[in-house]
């Protein structure tokens, strides 16, 4: 049995085919304007690579930020319960999921079947988000997966006054034209996000063990840190890429769905 | 009868007030549920709610306001400095809040640069906070300020008897109200969350006497209802000031019914008689004061817990959403305390925070509310 | 007397060259990573128009956000000085200028000859600045300048509810695919940054002629918007970006008039943070 | 929070910098040196008191002896409260009540630590309490939230109808830690019988529930001792504030803080009356001499703050002014209200003032509970900013008497209060021809405005209106 799950998110879409609860191809495209669009395209590319065709998908969810928006799906489940979902395929001994996207992030906790129990999203404010790093990376002229090893070799962190994703990128320049080495500012950048997320992490309720999930999962700079301010452990994630973790929770959705049992 | 709630939840100078002032009436304001609108019926006068509803720019509210400030207040001014409340004979701030309390000054200075859209009648209105023997004494006195203010400004006579059937007019709509949740709580409901704070909105909004008649009418056919919303997660709604029924609406969606809450355009608004012997304005200030639904009311959190948890039971609650306006801090943390308590005891809820104003994107809020009713199952 | 005027800005560099009291040259430039660099590209190239060397130079003033990294200046001022200084000198019944550049907005209220006597910067946060409309722009894949126009052609009023620059960008994708019309949204957008601006420049009192100047005054829609919540007409000054630069080069005038020139500003370099 | 934060507790960490500090005589520099090394951080404070000589060191004294009782309190049967600033603890003294006062702790800790409170802030959030809210309180409180601070009994507030946010602070901590609470309610109006009926109805109820809470009894004469060691601080007050009106002013810039922390958690002690009486003695050396109290010794402007002073780490605000030649006129939470304070007499508001008359027990509870009143924060923005004796008035008159050249107000984005008004308030101080800056910077947490950005806003301010 064929099933799919896609998800749109505000700064990548992502699509998953999986035959009887085995990832056959995966895709990852940046999000387009129109959410539709994003997921014709993503879902094709995903298809395209696993070799079968949109018909012989039995079932399809689809979640995200796009999710209602998406033409072919036969259901739709927020992305809090897909990440849910997904973690615990990824990890499955995680009872809690910290999802950090493009625009927001999310802690949750799990409880033994896998199902969210309780969770809290931050997304008043650009800081703290997947975009907030990428806007820092554009700053310093480095790439993502840079701007998350270099941490690692700073001397002296700054503080970054991170009110604002914008002012904070201000305060980066300020910080480059005074020549402190980059390193410095791409551990304070990392440092200001993890104590974003660690907030949220203690408020839901730290609980072991820790998935990591959504882009930001590949920034081994905020994850170290992270790991410092919870006292725990974040198990680094081998099975399959994280950022994938929604569109594999929304696929082993559609794998229930569509009546397969539980893997 | 539900078309003309819902219109007044969505017009400021409504049909009502329009047709109250073209009788040469008067109209006050007030911005805060512990101002005893009796005092304005017996005085013949309309007291009117000020909301910060359809406010759409804040031009006017960023200019007086700095900037860390709960936009509802903020909202308000934006209206007032529009002309919107042009219609206000008078207006009454309350330190319900510290956000709330400065639109005293800031109307006022509003009022210096434009010389426009501030009431002959102004009236700062000081609550306290707790309630005890003294407090009571401090606030029956302030009310008695507020009176002798109104009688010399309005050139009316504000007497006992006249408040004591004040009294009892608003207490007929206490008890309607009391019967309307009733409805509103059974099983399968008639009626939505939204429709609810429409009724409620229209409450503060339109002479009590059209009033009570129309809700009785309400009460009376709805109780007969064949209508059910049935299948839908029943939620609890706590938390800051909402006067958008549109809200309600997003958060209610088509898989949920909002069918209790702690609002204060909600059950704040009818909970709690007035005892209709003794001193009326002695009466009233108990009732007041006595009133500790809104967490202005230090130290009184476990009695708000206590009856919250009650309502969860009598009203079949499957979960709470504890909202709050961004920067009510008064709401924002006591909600991190609900949230603790309540789960303790196995009642699922959510908090979220929100910005007050126009909605007009959703959909975060959706996805949120979406995995909460996810998580009821 | 030649003077000239530096600003290196956030999004852009602008230099201006004054001779006897005209404008002989003035130049813009996108700003590059570096400070110095920006100032010495701009500088050069308003030097060459001019068809002066630097040499020839006798007074020059840095302004705007890297000021303190411009290499060849005698002295710095703030933004604040110098737009206050170049609107009186553009438009001299000038009383209020509103200044929306990349990355802030300013009000400033100044008197006859210029002096600034309040001012205020946007508080909380980034949106009320040029920034705001950058980030738009770029979603909707419109350039800066065509802005204008656009809003221009609107038939129908919305309003954008975030104040937050980076959730705005998603407010407005969300209200493109629900099928609003592109104009109306840019009005909406311009009307958003404007009212912020406005209440900014409200809260210090507006006092008559209101100059807007910085890099967001050429844009038209904005301009009208600004002007729509003001309440009051603006005046039009002729380059509105150049305008710190000028004003930069004017303070150049009036300090070399009252005494000999400084020697050459030590450029800001390893002033790593204190411990 | 850090597992090795969870590990020390707060008050004892306190206690080993302030207590080591108070080691540090004018001694040799080696044994300054060594005496560092322990206390890496604390270095800034440690300098810029110790730097204003005796009257430094016994204000550290005076912290040391004050946290070691805190420190100390189960064992010396103490019972402790969690208490507000603008409150006067002397009652709880006379009461073998130690206050703990978020705010000023929270200061203490800023000051002294190189993360400052940063994770006690957060732990607030972490457990429920809003982030939006004021973090003069919730640096501290997040370490008694947490439990790793000293045992708490009970809760005394006196900001309801003052500051709102600061108020819920405390109820969050009562209805959390499950302890019980005690409200000062302010009415808002600060004069007049019926205020006063309602601050000793309210005074009362409070020594009712410190007895209750503490199973002690109100002792007449320990009470009238209090009273009598803040007689003398009031008198040492008020003639430091008269210094101050001096040109060049001859008080250093620490002086400020360490004369409000003083009557904010030490009023009534012995050690507190020690350290006004050094600062008296220097301030008056320096009169004698002319000279001012600044380290380069040359006064080029008076700044006055309307609100907090910017405290965060290291000092580095104050070491600005400092080095700007700035004299830092003080702020209104440092002022007095005490009858025979300079601004009482100059401007005749001896109405909104208090005196205190040891007579007897009424009389004493009654001095106590417009003593209590009147403290600044609760007496002058708990009305409109306009009325009489409210913010404006208190601000302008103030500035004026300490000649101040411009006004600062910085606060933090918690505060509801200030912030409702401060744009309102800034256009009247400045219609009256006083330059005003507002800073948008957090005096408690550096992650809202970082000090660079801070630092260069105030020096383009001072540039721009023509200051310096
Ligand atoms: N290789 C990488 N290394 C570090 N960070 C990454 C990497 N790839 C993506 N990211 C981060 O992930 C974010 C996008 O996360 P994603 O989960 O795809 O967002 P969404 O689902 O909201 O679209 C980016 O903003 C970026 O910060
Ligand atoms: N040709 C143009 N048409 C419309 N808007 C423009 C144009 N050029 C620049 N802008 C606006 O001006 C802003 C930059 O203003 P500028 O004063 O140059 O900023 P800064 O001095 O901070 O670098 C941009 O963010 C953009 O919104
Ligand atoms: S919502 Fe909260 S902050 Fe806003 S006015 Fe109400 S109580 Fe005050
Ligand atoms: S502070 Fe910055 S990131 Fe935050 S809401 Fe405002 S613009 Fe957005
Ligand atoms: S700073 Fe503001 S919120 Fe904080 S205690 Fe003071 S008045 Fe209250």
């Amino acid at each position: 049995m064929i099933v799919a799950g896609c998800d749109v998110g505000s700064l990548t879409s992502k699509a998953v085919i999986m035959r009887d609860g085995r990832i056959l191809n995966s895709a990852l495209i940046k999000s387009k304007a129109k959410p539709w669009e994003s997921a014709d395209e993503v879902m094709k590319s995903a298809l395209e690579g696993a070799g079968v065709s949109m018909k012989e998908i039995v079932f399809c969810v689809g979640t995200g930020y796009g999710r209602d928006k998406m033409k072919f799906i036969n259901e739709a489940v927020t992305e809090i319960a897909c990440h849910g979902k997904g973690a615990r395929w990824l990890l499955p001994t995680a009872m809690m999921v910290i999802d950090i996207g493009g625009q927001d992030c999310k802690a949750m906790r799990l409880d033994r079947d896998g199902r969210v129990v309780k969770f809290m999203t931050n997304d008043k404010c650009a800081s703290g988000t997947g975009r907030f790093l990428e806007v820092m990376a554009r700053v310093l002229g480095v790439s993502l997966e840079e701007l998350g090893e270099m941490s690692a070799r700073a001397q002296a962190p700054i503080t970054l006054a991170s009110a604002c994703t914008v002012w904070a990128q201000a305060d980066v320049i300020a910080h480059l034209n005074n020549r402190v080495p980059i390193e410095d500012i791409a551990a304070g950048v990392n440092n200001a996000m993890a104590s974003r997320m660690a907030v949220l992490a203690n408020s839901v309720g730290v609980e072991r063990d820790v998935c990591m999930t959504g882009g930001v999962a590949k920034n081994d700079g905020v994850v170290s840190t992270l790991e410092k301010l919870l006292g725990v452990r974040i198990k680094r994630i081998r099975r399959y890429d994280p950022q994938m973790a929604g569109a594999i929770g929304a696929a082993l959705f559609a794998h229930e769905k569509a009546g397969g049992g539980l893997r | 009868m539900m078309e003309d709630f819902r219109e007044v939840a969505r017009v400021l100078n409504n049909r009502f007030v329009q047709k109250w002032k073209d009788e040469g009436k008067k109209v006050v304001g007030y911005t805060c549920s512990y101002v005893p609108d009796e005092i304005f019926y017996a005085a013949g006068i309309l007291p009117y709610r000020v909301r910060g509803f359809g406010a759409g720019a804040m031009t006017i509210g960023d200019t007086y306001f700095g900037p860390f400030i709960c936009s509802l207040p903020k909202c308000m001014l934006q209206l007032a400095g529009q002309g919107d409340f042009d219609f206000l004979d008078g207006a009454i701030i309350t330190p319900g809040c510290d956000s709330m309390r400065r639109l005293d000054e800031c109307w006022r200075k509003m009022h210096d640069d434009t010389k426009e859209h501030m009431p002959g009648f102004f009236f700062h209105f000081g609550v306290p906070h707790k309630y005890t023997e003294y407090s009571v004494k401090w606030f029956v006195d302030e009310t008695r300020r507020l009176i002798r203010a109104a009688e010399s400004h309005f050139n009316v006579a504000i007497k006992n008897e006249k408040l004591l059937e004040a009294i009892k007019v608003h207490n007929v709509t206490r008890e309607l109200m009391n019967r309307f949740d009733e409805i509103r709580t059974r099983k399968d409901p008639p009626v939505a969350g939204a429709d609810s704070l429409a009724i409620v909105l229209a409450g503060t909004a339109m002479p009590r006497d059209d009033y009570n008649r129309l809700l009785g009418d309400l009460v009376e056919e709805i109780g007969k209802s064949a209508k059910k919303l049935n299948g839908r997660k029943r939620l609890m709604l706590l938390g800051s000031a909402n006067d958008d029924v549109d809200l309600v609406k997003i958060i209610e969606g088509e898989r949920a019914l909002v069918v209790a809450d702690n609002l204060c355009f909600g059950s704040r608004f009818y909970s709690d008689l007035v005892s209709e012997e003794g001193d009326p304005v002695e009466e009233l200030a108990k009732r007041s004061l006595a009133h500790n639904d809104c967490p202005r009311m230090y130290g009184e959190y476990r009695e708000r817990l206590k009856k919250i948890k009650e309502k969860v039971a009598t009203a079949g609650v499957d979960g709470v959403i504890l909202q709050n306006i961004r920067f009510c801090d008064l709401h924002g943390s006591e909600n991190g305390l609900f949230e603790r308590d309540l789960e303790k005891e196995g009642i699922p809820c959510m908090r979220l925070e929100r910005e007050y104003g126009p909605i007009v994107e959703s959909g975060r809020m959706r996805m949120r509310i979406d995995a909460f009713l996810e998580r009821l199952g | 007397m030649i003077t000239a005027g530096c600003d290196v800005g956030s999004l852009t560099a602008k230099a201006v060259i004054l001779k006897d009291g005209a404008i002989v040259a003035s130049e813009v430039i996108r700003a590059k990573t570096k400070p110095e660099d920006s100032a010495r590209e701009v500088m050069d190239l308003a030097l060459k128009k001019a068809g002066l060397e630097m040499g020839a130079v006798e007074y020059c003033v840095g302004t705007g956000y890297g000021r303190k990294h411009i290499p060849f200046v005698n002295d710095v001022e703030s933004e604040i000085a110098c737009h206050g200084r170049g609107a009186v000198w553009q438009v001299p019944s000038a009383k209020t200028v509103v200044d929306i550049g990349g990355q802030d907005c300013k009000a400033i209220r100044v008197d006859e000859s210029g002096n600034v006597t309040r001012y205020v910067y946007n508080d909380k946060c980034a949106s009320g600045t040029g920034r705001f409309l950058e980030i738009i722009a770029e979603a909707l894949d419109i350039g800066l300048e065509e802005l204008g126009d656009i809003s221009e052609h609107s038939t129908k009023k919305l309003t954008l509810s975030n104040q937050c620059v980076v959730f705005a960008e998603t407010e407005i994708i969300s209200l493109v695919n629900e099928g609003a019309e592109i104009p109306d949204i840019i009005r909406a957008l311009h009307n958003a940054v404007a009212s912020r601006a406005a209440s900014l420049a409200k809260s210090i009192v507006v006092e008559s002629d209101v100059v807007m100047s910085g890099g967001v005054a050429k844009n038209a829609g904005m301009f009208r918007a600004l002007s729509e919540a003001l309440g009051v007409p603006l005046r039009q000054i002729g380059d509105p970006q150049i305008n710190g630069a000028l004003g930069a080069a004017l303070l150049a005038a009036d300090k070399l008039k009252s005494g000999p020139p400084p020697p050459l500003r030590q450029a800001q370099c390893n002033a790593r943070r204190e411990a | 929070m850090r597992r090795e934060t969870r590990e020390y507790n707060f008050d004892w960490m306190l206690w080993s910098a302030f207590s080591s500090a108070s080691r540090i005589k004018m001694g040799t520099e080696k044994e300054y040196r060594t005496v560092l090394k322990y206390i890496p951080y604390f270095r800034g404070i440690a300098e810029a008191m110790l730097g204003t000589g005796e009257a430094g060191q016994k204000f550290i004294d005076c912290c040391a002896a004050y946290l070691d009782n805190l420190v100390n309190a189960r064992e010396r049967g103490l019972k402790t409260a969690i208490t507000t600033f603008c409150f006067s603890p002397a009652i709880m003294y006379a009461l073998d009540i130690m206050p703990i006062c978020l705010e000023v702790l929270t200061v203490m800790q800023t000051l002294s630590y190189k993360r400052g409170t940063v994770e006690f802030l957060d732990y607030c959030n972490e457990v429920g309490y809003t982030e939006t809210s004021c973090s003069a309180q919730r640096g501290s409180l997040g370490a008694y939230l947490a439990g790793v601070g000293a045992e708490i009994d009970m809760i005394v507030t006196d900001t309801p109808g003052v500051c709102d946010t600061n108020a819920n602070a405390f109820s969050f901590a009562s209805a959390y830690l499950d302890k019980p609470f005690f409200q000062l309610d302010m009415p808002p109006q600060l004069d007049g019988e019926r205020s006063d009926d309602y601050h000793i109805g309210d005074f009362k109820g409070l020594i009712a529930f410190l007895e209750q809470h503490s199973g002690r009894k109100l002792d007449l004469d320990r009470l009238r001792e209090v009273m009598r060691e803040i007689e003398k601080q009031d008198e040492l007050v008020a003639e430091i504030e008269d210094l101050a009106r001096l040109v060049p002013n001859p008080l250093p810039v620490p002086f400020n803080f360490m004369v409000h922390g003083s009557r904010f958690l030490f009023a009534g002690m012995k050690e507190c009356t020690a350290a006004l009486e050094a600062m008296l003695k220097l301030g008056r050396e320096n009169a004698a001499r002319g000279i001012s109290g600044l380290t380069g010794g040359v006064e080029k402007l008076r700044g006055f703050w309307c609100y907090i002073d910017h405290y965060t780490q290291s000092m580095r605000l104050w070491q600005m002014l400092d080095r700007n030649g700035i004299c830092y006129e003080g702020n209104i939470l440092s002022r007095s209200w005490a009858m025979n304070a300079p601004h009482v007499k100059e401007f005749g508001k001896e109405d909104a003032a208090y005196s205190l008359d040891l007579t007897d027990l009424d009389s004493m509870i009654r001095s106590m509970a417009l003593l209590n009143s009147r403290m600044p924060m609760v007496k002058s923005i708990r009305g409109p900013y306009d009325a009489p004796n409210m913010w404006l008035e208190d601000n302008l008159n103030l500035a004026r008497m300490y000649r101040a050249d411009f006004i600062v107000y910085n606060g933090t984005p918690g505060c509801r209060n200030t912030w409702g008004m401060v744009k309102l308030m800034a256009r009247d101080t400045e219609k009256a021809g006083i330059p005003t800056f507002i800073m948008y910077a957090d005096a408690f947490d550096d992650r809202v405005e970082s000090w660079e950005a801070t630092q260069e806003r105030f020096e383009e301010f001072l540039k721009v209106r023509g200051l310096l």
